[in-house]
């Protein structure tokens, strides 16, 4: 039977590999050519000369249009959205907005967590479960949650991938493949990005329903605060998820359905929804979205590398009874009515801090 | 080197459409897309004034500015034009630009944007020049036959007016001298009409 | 260049493989020993076929609780799929132009939108519950894996090329299809057809018994 | 001389017909099945997946009949099937399925999976991997006629104990008979009742009726083990012996499999159609009672219900005779949950009864039948198969549950007008 379950999850770590490995290819291929005319031409010959600037007449008109607020809004014989509206006033604001703020700081974000992320593995290394595996089993998600999860996951991802191309592309792959090469990226990413954003609106709904019950805010939760999730040392409690799970939880909740409500505002243009709309819309899409990529990291970290035995519990849907003890032990109790004997120093820290940290590193750096 | 501008006297502008007319039927633009429009504030009201609107072609242009593909380039004549094959229609350009120029052609209900198009100040695009593609795509390239945008060469109060920048300053100049009084101290030349009231 | 390779040998090889190699599978059932039954039936097993086919459509109130994700998740896949395959108005276009020589009326663009969702949600839910699923997860086979994820790519690909707007996009999604319809006839996509065999087997056998399949 | 490893993967290339080709090529590993098969939901155990059963059979299927499959096998990449894999698979055929084909009924793609076990069963059996409690009951049956070892003699003994107990005739051997009672073994040796029941009924309704004592046994080992020749030897005996009779139907007792057999398998066993009628004795007693010549009398007041035994009522079609049989003499019939075609089975069938190894497992997988009946509360489970029945009392005292289990034909009996 042990081997039986070797080759089975041996098998399905081929398939998720396998999966991945399909998915990169499928975005990388047909860049290839593009790549390397890219390497002959050397970028794009366009956009060049740069002019100087002389007064131009229009110039006063314009700016006396503006100053004389509340006439902006006229009125046209072609109909169409805003045609009424003689000048854009928030268009610049939200340029702004785009290009000095959420480029350069989503990237601060991303690094800044990552690298946080690696220090700490270097630092503590990976927590493992004290005195090893107990070979007892808890169930831990049923089938439906894990579906759901990794749906949500897959989904995410495939979203976050397409989004970023999309808003660092200009910077990062046009110097790589010129701007052809990246319009094809780009032209690809975006009908993706469009057809799955839908999906995790849905995905993120499906996951409030299957997962809210244990995800209510509780005095404990206070102390783990209090601990800083057993950062600083200290035994930690939690019962089936602790103050970290649950704070992740809810900022999957909210960010996730601002991202896709603004995103359905963003995609589907046809209810007449105005640039101001729109601009506020791509405003709250590209916060949440980077907020969630970067603290999805440390999500990401703690349950694979991070905490020996937490990626079972979404693969196989059941955990050892000692990593239960250890990092749960209120649930543990719940579960096998045996009581927890408050352990001291290193494990129970580590333990405490194994599910604490999916938010700590984030909020160490991102503040 | 020259520098194409438009400027539209809202002196001058007596909403007639025109401009309009005539660039849609020169640069024979798909339905729902338009590369130019009329607006007039204060409709029926006294201190009514029609603008004429299109691209204004920027010399620092916010849609090339937030492009994510960077499909944008300005002309030696500094008219800003784009490329409909590196576009993806994403719009951001709709959403930086003061003037409502770039124009998406939604193709269904669920539109998914198509490629922008904008008034290209009748320069054509980035196809060879006057090839039956560049037509289709962005429409007549008049620039380069010597001529100056439809819609200017057809304003009859010859409100709307395009060309290089310094001409256009000599022009106004001109009127503002012949007005008596500059179409900017509108306090002082329009108190009576109650354009600030 | 590789233009004419994708659109013009490759795809002629596909549709060859295609076609000639579902019919040689359908040919290997149709030689072996069928063994027709000698027993005196209750009821004509012709019929029985006939409706097993259709019955098969709806899973047995009895376990349908059970294998809610498979009916719901399957559906979703499955009619999602075909509306893309025969009503997305490229796809109609290209059979005009390649295949039949007439069209039919296309979905307009935003079903198109609806079912492409629709069909990939299915899908993903699909796979990650075999991956999940202890059962599915025992039994399937590499084939299968490969099964779902190719049908993935070339969806996806197909939703690249979405725009219409780049050859290189068109190209690549016509790539996957032609390895999808090359990889076809020899995996676990024949079910797509040998359902229909399978169904009226076993429909004629319990039918003749005098048993409602 | 071959090693029984090559013996089995032979048989099992020989199996490989239209139907096995078509169900592997649209099998798509959903695992729909697994949630049909009592095996599984009682133990959950997806080793007990009824498709996952018929690997050994698919392998070689793979092997021998898909591209890939040859192309492996022809780069000696294919892992080829070891004594192991048979011996792991002789348990989940022989103890793990009780080969009710619940499952065929809910296959999304519609394949008849308990055809395939069969075809596998062919495969171990020629390889030998066959359960001891099977191989010696074939053997008895070869030797005796009977799986249990039964003779002539015993079954004259049986008979005339009967006839002095209940003061009643049983034919035997008596040529030109109209009807044939064919018997299993258990019905001499535990339920004979079920004798002086049928007797009682034909001699009220006028049937003129005989045993064989050259060979009386309906069930066949052959069958349940999964070999074919033998099989067809059983048959042979059995069909000889009824032609001698000159009998115009053969009527096939409480026992499943000997209904399917008979009725279903034989002719195509055999390879030609027989010579007579073969009706199960359900069958019999309703066409008697629409022709009015079985007069019941009112009431067996019990709270009662049917347990379909799965070769009679989903592989063998009798469904509807049984219940009308039991309206007539029970007001108080009630219908599992889960019936007819779609019944759970008791979990002794396609030879797990006579198998000890299996007991553990078979008694855990009654679970199933225990909550059914619960929801039921009922105080007598009616049944038309021997070994469903002896199955149930085993697993009912197992559970001590307080249901008595009765053959239907007796009922009917007790309650003759």
């Amino acid at each position: 039977m042990a081997t039986e379950k070797n080759t089975k999850s041996g098998r399905m770590r081929k398939a998720f590999y396998f999966s991945i490995l399909s998915l990169f290819i499928v975005v990388a291929l047909p860049l290839i050519p593009y790549a390397i005319d890219a390497q002959a031409v050397g970028g794009n010959p366009d956009n060049v000369d740069k002019v100087v600037a002389l007064p131009n007449p229009a110039i006063n008109l314009w700016n006396n249009v503006r100053q004389r607020d509340g006439v902006i809004q006229g009125s046209s014989q072609v109909k169409s959205v805003d045609s009424g509206i003689l000048i854009n006033k928030t268009g610049e604001d939200w340029r702004r907005f785009r290009l000095e703020k959420l480029v350069p700081y989503g990237a601060y974000l991303m690094a800044g967590i990552l690298g946080a992320i690696i220090l700490f593995y270097l630092v503590r290394g990976k927590t493992l479960i004290p005195g090893g595996h107990s070979g007892k089993r808890i169930a831990r998600f049923t089938l439906n949650q894990r579906t759901a999860h990794w749906f949500t996951a897959g989904v995410f991802w495939l979203l976050a991938i397409t989004g970023l191309i999309l808003l660092y592309g200009k910077f990062v792959l046009i110097p790589l493949l010129g701007a052809e090469g990246f319009s094809v990226t780009a032209a690809a990413c975006k009908e993706m990005h469009n057809l799955f954003g839908p999906l995790f609106l849905l995905a993120v709904l499906a996951m409030l329903i299957l997962y809210v019950k244990d995800n209510f805010f509780n005095l404990e939760d206070l102390k783990w605060f209090a601990k800083g999730g057993g950062m600083f040392g200290g035994h930690v409690s939690a019962g089936r998820f602790n103050a970290g799970e649950k704070t992740w939880f809810w900022l999957v909740m909210i960010f996730g359905i601002a991202l896709g409500i603004s995103g359905l505002i963003l995609e589907f243009a046809i209810f007449g929804q105005g640039r101001e709309v729109m601009a506020l819309s791509h405003v709250f899409h590209g916060i949440s979205a980077l907020i969630l990529i970067s603290i999805s990291f440390g999500h990401i970290y703690l349950g694979t590398v991070g905490v020996e035995g937490t990626l079972d519990s979404m693969t196989t849907g059941s955990v050892d009874a000692a990593w239960a003890k250890a990092h749960h032990d209120h649930w543990y109790e719940e579960m096998t009515g045996e009581s927890v004997a408050i352990e001291s120093g290193e494990t129970s820290m580590q333990g405490g801090m194994a599910e604490g940290g999916v938010t700590s590193p984030g909020t160490g750096t991102a503040t | 080197m020259a520098r194409m501008k438009f400027y539209c006297d809202a002196e001058r502008c007596i909403e007639c459409n025109g401009c309009i007319t005539a660039c849609k039927n020169e640069n024979e633009v798909p339905w729902g897309v338009n590369r130019r429009r009329v607006v007039t504030i204060k409709d029926g009201e006294p201190g009514e004034r029609s603008l004429s609107v299109a691209c204004m072609h920027c010399s620092d242009a916010p849609c090339a500015a937030v492009c994510p593909v960077d499909c944008f380039y300005t002309t030696d004549d500094g008219i800003v034009l784009h490329d409909k094959d590196i576009c993806i229609g994403c719009g951001y350009c709709f959403y930086a630009c003061p003037f409502g120029a770039p124009q998406f052609p939604s193709t269904a209900a669920f539109a998914s944007r198509g490629k922008m198009d904008k008034c290209t100040f009748c320069a054509g695009g980035p196809e060879e020049t006057n090839s039956a593609e560049e037509h289709t795509k962005y429409g007549s390239n008049r620039i380069a036959e010597g001529k100056l945008p439809l819609c200017a060469e057809m304003c009859s109060t010859k409100a709307l007016l395009a060309g290089d920048a310094d001409v256009l300053s000599d022009i106004y100049r001109k009127r503002v001298i012949n007005r008596g009084a500059s179409v900017l101290n509108w306090g002082v030349q329009y108190k009576k009409a109650g354009i600030d009231s | 260049m590789l233009e004419q390779l994708v659109d013009g040998i490759l795809w002629d090889i596909a549709l060859v493989v295609f076609f000639v190699g579902i019919a040689w599978r359908i040919v290997d059932v149709i030689r072996r020993p069928g063994r027709n039954d000698l027993a005196e039936p209750r009821s004509s097993g012709i019929s029985a076929a006939i409706m097993a086919n259709i019955h098969g459509f709806f899973p047995r109130r009895e376990i349908s609780p059970q294998i809610r994700i498979h009916v719901i998740a399957g559906y979703m896949f499955h009619l999602g799929l075909l509306m893309l395959l025969f009503f997305a108005a490229p796809h109609v276009k290209f059979i005009e132009e390649h295949i039949t020589g007439f069209g039919w009326t296309v979905m307009p663009y935003w079903v198109f939108v609806l079912s492409a969702i629709i069909s990939f949600a299915g899908l993903i839910l699909l796979w990650i519950h075999r991956l999940l699923n202890p059962v599915s997860q025992l039994i399937s086979k590499r084939g299968d894996h490969v099964a779902s994820i190719l049908v993935f790519v070339v969806m996806l690909t197909g939703c690249m090329a979405l725009a219409e707007s780049s050859t290189g996009l068109r190209l690549f999604h016509r790539f996957t299809v032609e390895l999808l319809m090359i990889y076809f006839p020899f995996s676990a996509l024949m079910h797509a057809i040998m359902f229909v065999p399978s169904r009226a087997y076993t429909g004629a056998l319990f039918g003749r018994r005098g048993v409602k399949l | 001389m071959s090693t029984p490893l090559e013996r089995g993967v032979e048989m099992l290339k020989t199996q490989v017909d239209a139907r096995v080709e078509s169900y592997f090529s649209s099998c798509i590993n959903c695992g729909v099945c697994a949630e049909a098969c009592l095996f599984y939901t009682e133990t959950g155990d997806p080793r007990y997946t009824p498709i996952y059963k018929t690997e050994p059979l698919r392998k070689v299927w793979q092997n021998e009949h898909t591209l890939w499959g040859r192309l492996s096998t022809g780069l000696g990449l294919s892992k080829p099937m070891t004594e192991k894999d048979l011996s792991d698979w002789e348990e989940l055929v022989y103890d793990g399925c009780s080969m009710c084909s619940r499952c065929s009924m809910v296959c999304p793609v519609g394949i008849d999976i308990a055809y395939l076990i069969r075809k596998v069963k062919e495969g171990l059996a020629a390889a030998g991997f066959v359960p001891e409690g099977l191989q010696t009951a074939s053997e008895r049956a070869l030797e005796f006629g009977s799986p249990m070892g039964l003779t002539a003699k015993s079954l004259r003994a049986a008979t005339t104990a009967l006839e002095k107990e209940y003061d009643i005739v049983i034919p035997i051997d008596v040529e030109g008979a109209e009807y044939l009672c064919t018997l299993s073994s258990s019905e001499v040796v535990l339920y004979s009742e079920y004798i002086a029941a049928i007797s009682k009924i034909f001699s009220a309704a006028g049937l003129t009726w005989t045993l064989s004592s050259k060979y009386f046994e309906a069930t066949n080992t052959g069958v349940q083990m999964g070999d074919s020749s033998l099989a067809a030897q059983l048959l042979e005996r059995l069909v000889e012996a009824a032609t001698e009779l000159k009998i115009k139907t053969l009527i096939s007792p409480e026992c499943g499999h000997a209904y399917t057999t008979i009725r279903w398998d034989a002719p195509n066993i055999l390879g030609r159609a027989l010579p007579f009628k073969v009706v199960h004795i359900m069958e019999l007693l309703e066409q008697l009672r629409t022709q009015g010549k079985l007069k019941t009398t009112c009431c067996f007041d019990e709270h009662l219900t049917y347990h379909d035994p799965c070769n009679i009522s989903r592989r063998g079609g009798v469904l509807e005779q049984p219940r009308h049989l039991l309206n007539q003499v029970a007001p108080n019939f009630i219908e599992m949950h889960e019936n007819k075609e779609m019944n759970w089975c008791c979990g002794g069938g396609g030879g797990v009864s006579s198998n000890e190894r299996a007991e553990p497992l078979r008694l855990k997988v009654f679970n199933i039948k225990k909550r059914q009946l619960d929801e039921l509360n009922v105080t007598t489970l009616v049944t038309a198969c021997s070994n469903c029945r002896s199955m149930l009392e085993e697993g009912l005292e197992e559970n001590d549950m307080d249901v008595s289990v009765v053959g239907i034909t007796e009922i009917i009996a007790d309650h003759l007008a």
